[in-house]
């Protein structure tokens, strides 16, 4: 504690680099699996078709992966031997984004099916009785099921913001570059610098709980 | 231009829902500018006939044409002739926003301009005595309030058809009577057409041309309201549209169109193509039944005495009941009960006209 | 292209090279040391990734590194016997050591590495925790069991007391000290853990203990987009004598003794 | 692909064992954190106090706490110098549950509000006017929010399964004992046996798969 | 054992909810088997007040009492007070199981055996005649079939206290005849005191002993129906009880209680004890004027004569406008514009006794 607090105040500047670089990456991934995964799961949500129950239940299936399994599978794409080897993505800032984005949109998509089932048929009704087209609809359901998709945003941001088996393998955790609050823990984890590990974990709950509460407030408006 | 197609027209329409056949064969064509109610008891399928007219839900049978057009499969279609038309649903519910945004919705969805909401939502605020609400959160409205901002949500848009699922029936008599109000300016101003399902027959009465009944999902019967009131085809339709004295018997004879009955243990005459021999219903409408303290000679073919069981009043009119051998309902004013007087336990005359029975064949 | 490089274009973006290291050897610091150095030197981006021996070696393959440094060494001339590195260019050694209670309760203390583990075999209740998970370290502790005269499946299943554990060095350290058994270290991990243990060396004299750190260029008929340049530039800076002489004194300020000992390109013992 | 075929097909024992215990340990986790998280999100729910909003803020920032912070702080207690040493809890299965239950409560707790707050006032307004005490009430809203509470149980279920950092910290990724799919996939990644470690991957969501179908088929009774 | 208590009464009861006093100083007595309903326009806190004695919500400010004992703030006694009463919200939601399971709960969260609860629920279903949906899930019902789910949920608890709000406003008027006799039915069965919210003025007639009007959150008058139709306190009260004909005018002369008031163009008697001066409301029911063709000799003392503006029918009552200065409304029977017969232009004389004008001071 009293390390966080110092490392806190003495405002390291490798330290805030670090915290700077897990927040960017984590909310960029965030926001574009949102953008994805509120269109997505509202098309799934508001059609019927053949197979829907078993494509919401490998999305919630997808809830499972574990972040170094989509490390792999991000990694055998951009690996220099893999397909889009020769872009070079490998050890990048981007290749964290991509493979966060992997790791949290079933999640966003799986409740944003949630928060949509949970209004109330008759309200989708009035809208489109009102003229609302597929988008409007949806537009006006998303914003009656605010907290619930505010939750959803949530939880992504925190997937993205907490993972560290993927950052690791497709960032490589080089310092200075792709380093981010989770893989310099698992570095000063296994250093034994448990103290200083901790400290890191406090500064990246800190900034959950800020960006929490801005979250809060914007959905409150 | 001439529009010589009914604005909305449906052929064999039937729904399906959850295995059970909820409406079949509807085939209804409702004119440009027509007030049409519809009526039938509770679960008849009213409701869900109003939702495939407004192209909510697809029909598991049949064609629903608007202005001469089939717009029962093209989602574009459904969208644009949709945005024609609106509907209040039977049970209003309200967006989670301020009553202004509730009203705006409609409009700001069919792309006005802001400016042009704005003065549309004043209006309209103003015609159902709420501006004062205008920001409050809809969601906190009292259940009248809601059925008002949901029906100036629907009316927001200039609908060319205007479909309402019971749209008083939250309402108190003075807000009732305002909405009437408001819906015969619309029919007046716009020629809106209009679909409206109601239990308050006399609301129907007082807003519609045209009636079609409603019974397990088929349309029994469609015509005028004097028609439906009189001369309804059945036993559960003449009971629903208020006719309160229906007796079983069976023709006994038959003469120039007018028949007579025995029932268990009277005769009544009545006019009627019936045959002898054939099950019938004898409906008389209470209102036709005419009371007096002695035998009154008059045209009145059925007259019968019997005691008076009940007396309940309701505003001017007062309802009576007889046992006659049968019991036999008559409303008279309360003036008449007044003055003769009627009360409890005293020996009455009954009678009604021939031409005041409608008879029903039994199935 | 020399052309290019030379007149060292400005538009171009900075050049960077890419180092996998054993992690045992990145958690001791030196490479956070030696990074700036080489950095200024030759202008370029220094990009150091840490793994397993195993994981470096996949990568070195895949062609995702241009250079790596490892200490696992019949591995190591596999890789380059196999066309994937260049040449393996040893730079450094120290030596490993088995570390456990203070009461040595096997009593192996003054044993050959060998003698302590067919000790360790025999008795069967001194537990001894194993990283199990390919490493430069486990490859030695099979080394080891190999030399001592045992096939090494007998050992894992000899009984609850080897404890298989599939996690890094510094955890395994924790894992025996909460267990309160013996483990294989490599020196860098033991003494950064040392203050939070009750661990002692017990055994750390025998030729078979030592760790031998080398570094191999990714060979460019393997992989063409290798940087190979900077990658031999990286091997010269790391035998150069001034670098050497580093890497000798790296440790001493903080643990009060030598980590490493340099051996510039050569095959120690 | 083929490899994890191949391991399923042969039902290697240790594979099937890992996988077995895999399942085991979400599964407690699981089942235990809903128990906790149920009750404690209705009481939050149904309840209104000063800090409410501080509250849920709070539990929402828990969806961020990286797995091995987790490790780091059920480690301290449980260790041989902590409070609960003397339990031989360490690298024991009953240490990964430990730490699973409380990475998964916030989660848990988070998504039982959301889903409650979906539901229409109205709904518990009438259950509480026939009479159902706070308990009877948070059952039937609960059993009207049933589609997003499953989503919070199968959530729940993919954190555990899916983690890492915890059980290797806590656990020891012991073969034969608290080695589970993860920790057998970071290790044979760690080890460069990529297809392996994909391999592995399959049947964990295999696995989850199973699961979700299963919890799905019980909540549409 | 003698009970001189109310089974409710409330003192200086009032809600505040979000920032605005929806009810003020409500002091109610309820006796122990009185059927009471609460009228008031859309918005006036019937449904607040319901709330509130249901014991649903807390009120900002006084106290429920629940036969004598004080209910307001203990938990164990507001739930152990409320298992004893029941209440049909206004808008029924229906829980998402079966019709029968909805029915069941209520009993169920009151620990009723299994078996008990099977015949009992099944008892319901027969009485509401839904014995065939019992298996059909609540959720896919029609808005009248949910309704009657709602009130079948309620009775099924055996309540000492049942509260309405707007019990059958979705329903139809068959249905609405059987929940009407099935709420008589539980009045003479079981003694069970009863307060409705309504807007449907004749169903409150024919169920309700007592009735409080409710306006802008306040109780402006409680008492027998007679006198709440005829002498409202207020001319906001007197245009919701029905009174169509409101004039403004001022005293004049006063004599031996009998007024002449002044209004725009003409004179009209009244008995009043207003004072010569007051600016007043004269409020005449429809139903109480009379019209002829020719000036009537009687003893109505004010006469009005003019043309017929506007003339429709509901049922048996036809609704007479005439423009006679002001704006007079009558209601007469169908058949007497039938036998005179009226028709729209035609001149009328209308004429109503003093003592049908009911007098308000304006304020
Ligand atoms: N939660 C709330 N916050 C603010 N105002 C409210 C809230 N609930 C109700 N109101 C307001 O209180 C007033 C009384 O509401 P209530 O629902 O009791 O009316 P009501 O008499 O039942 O009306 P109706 O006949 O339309 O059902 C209304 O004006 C309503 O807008
Ligand atoms: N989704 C559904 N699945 C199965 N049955 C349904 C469904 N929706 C409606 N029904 C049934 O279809 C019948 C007609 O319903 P509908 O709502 O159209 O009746 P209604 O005439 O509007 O009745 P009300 O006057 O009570 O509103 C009812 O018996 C109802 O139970
Ligand atoms: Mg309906
Ligand atoms: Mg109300």
């Amino acid at each position: 504690m009293t390390k966080a607090i110092e490392l806190i105040v003495s405002l390291d500047p490798e330290v805030m680099q670090i915290a700077g670089r897990s927040l960017a990456l984590a909310a960029s991934s965030c926001a574009i699996a949102t953008l994805i995964a509120i269109p997505l799961g509202s098309v799934i949500h508001f059609n019927s078709f053949r197979g829907k129950r078993l494509l919401v239940n490998i999305i919630q299936t997808l809830y499972s992966v574990p972040t170094v399994v989509v490390g792999l599978f991000v990694f055998v794409f951009i690996s220099r031997a893999g397909p889009l080897g020769n872009l070079g993505l490998l050890f990048t800032p981007a290749a964290i984004i991509i493979g966060q984005v992997l790791l949290v949109l079933p999640i966003m998509m799986g409740l944003t099916i949630s928060a949509l089932r949970g209004v109330d048929v008759t309200l989708t009704d009035t809208a489109i009785s009102l003229g609302a087209n597929r988008f409007q609809t949806a537009a006006l359901v998303i914003k009656e099921a605010r907290f619930a998709m505010l939750g959803a945003v949530i939880m992504g941001f925190g997937r993205a913001i907490s993972e560290v088996g993927l950052s690791l393998m497709v960032g490589g955790n080089i310092r200075g570059f792709t380093r981010t609050l989770t893989t310099a823990i698992s570095l000063e984890t296994s250093k034994g610098e448990l103290e200083l590990s901790i400290a890191l974990g406090i500064i990246l709950l800190f900034i959950a709980l800020v960006v929490s509460i801005v979250l809060n407030r914007l959905q409150q408006r | 231009m001439s529009n010589n197609k009914p604005i909305i027209e449906t052929t064999d329409l039937g729904q399906r829902l959850n295995g059970r056949d909820v409406l079949r064969d509807i085939n209804l064509r409702i004119e440009q500018g027509e007030v049409f109610a519809l009526i039938g008891p509770t679960g008849s399928g009213k409701t869900t006939l109003l939702r495939l007219l407004d192209l909510i839900d697809k029909p598991s049978q049949g064609k629903v044409y608007f202005n001469g057009t089939d717009v029962t499969e093209s989602d574009r279609q459904r969208l644009d002739t949709r945005r024609r038309m609106a509907f209040v649903l039977q049970k209003p519910v309200v967006f989670n926003a301020s009553v202004y945004d509730n009203i705006a919705y409609g409009l700001k969805w069919r792309g006005v301009s802001r400016e042009n909401v704005h003065t549309r939502v004043d209006d309209i605020l103003d015609m159902i005595g709420m501006v004062d609400f205008h920001k409050r959160n809809a969601r906190m409205l009292s259940g009248g309030e809601m059925q008002r901002v949901a029906i100036a949500r629907a009316i927001a848009t200039e609908p060319e058809v205007l479909l309402l699922d019971e749209p008083t029936a939250n309402l108190d008599p003075v807000s009732t009577a305002k909405i009437e109000e408001l819906i015969t300016d619309i029919i007046q101003q716009y020629r809106t057409t209009i679909v409206m399902a109601t239990h308050d027959m006399s609301q129907g009465q007082r807003l519609a041309d045209r009636v079609g009944m409603l019974l397990n999902g088929e349309i029994v019967q469609t015509g005028g309201w004097h028609e439906a009131l009189n001369s309804p085809r059945n036993r559960e339709m003449a009971k629903f549209v208020g006719i309160e004295n229906i007796i079983n018997g069976v023709v006994v004879s038959s003469e120039d169109n007018v028949v007579t009955i025995g029932t268990d243990d009277s005769v009544i005459e009545a006019v009627s193509d019936c045959a002898v021999g054939e099950q019938i219903h004898a409906c008389i409408r209470s209102e036709e039944v005419i009371l007096a303290l002695s035998r009154l000679s008059s045209s009145a073919r059925n007259t019968f005495t019997g005691d008076i069981t009940r007396l309940t009043f309701t505003g001017p009119v007062a309802r009576v009941e007889i046992d006659c051998g049968f019991r036999l309902v008559a409303l008279v004013t309360r003036r008449s009960v007044e003055e003769m007087p009627l009360e409890k336990g005293k020996k009455v005359y009954a009678s009604f006209k021939a031409t005041a029975v409608h008879v029903i064949r039994r199935g | 292209e020399g052309a290019e490089e030379a007149t060292g274009a400005p538009l171009k973006a900075q050049e960077r090279l890419q180092v996998a290291t054993t992690t045992s050897l990145y958690d001791t610091g030196l490479w956070g040391y030696l990074e700036p150095m080489f950095e200024e030197e030759y202008n370029v981006e220094l990009d150091v990734l840490y793994a397993g021996t195993g994981k470096a070696l996949e990568w070195g393959q895949r062609g995702d590194v241009d250079v790596i440094t490892v200490h696992s060494k019949s591995r190591e001339l596999q890789f380059v016997a196999d066309g994937y590195g260049v040449e393996r260019v040893p730079f450094a050694y120290n030596y490993f050591l088995i570390v456990g209670p203070e009461d040595d309760p096997a009593g192996i203390k003054g044993l050959t590495p060998e003698a302590a583990f067919q000790k360790l075999m025999e008795d069967g209740s001194a537990s001894f925790v194993s990283r199990g998970d390919d490493s430069g370290t486990h490859s030695k502790e099979k080394a080891i069991w190999a030399a001592a005269g045992y096939d090494y499946e007998d050992v894992r299943n000899a009984g609850t007391w080897y404890v298989e554990a599939g996690i890094g060095m510094g955890p395994t350290l924790t894992m025996a000290h909460e267990l309160e058994a013996y483990t294989l270290t490599d020196m860098g991990t033991y003494l950064a853990f040392k203050s939070d243990l009750e661990l002692v060396p017990i055994v750390d004299e025998g030729g078979i203990l030592l760790n031998v750190y080398s570094v191999i260029a990714i060979s460019p008929e393997s992989v063409s987009s290798t940087n190979i340049d900077m990658a031999n530039n990286l091997i010269d800076f790391l035998t150069s004598e001034e670098i050497q002489e580093l890497i000798g004194d790296y440790g001493v300020e903080e643990y009060g003794m030598h980590l490493f000992t340099p051996c510039a390109g050569n095959e120690p013992g």
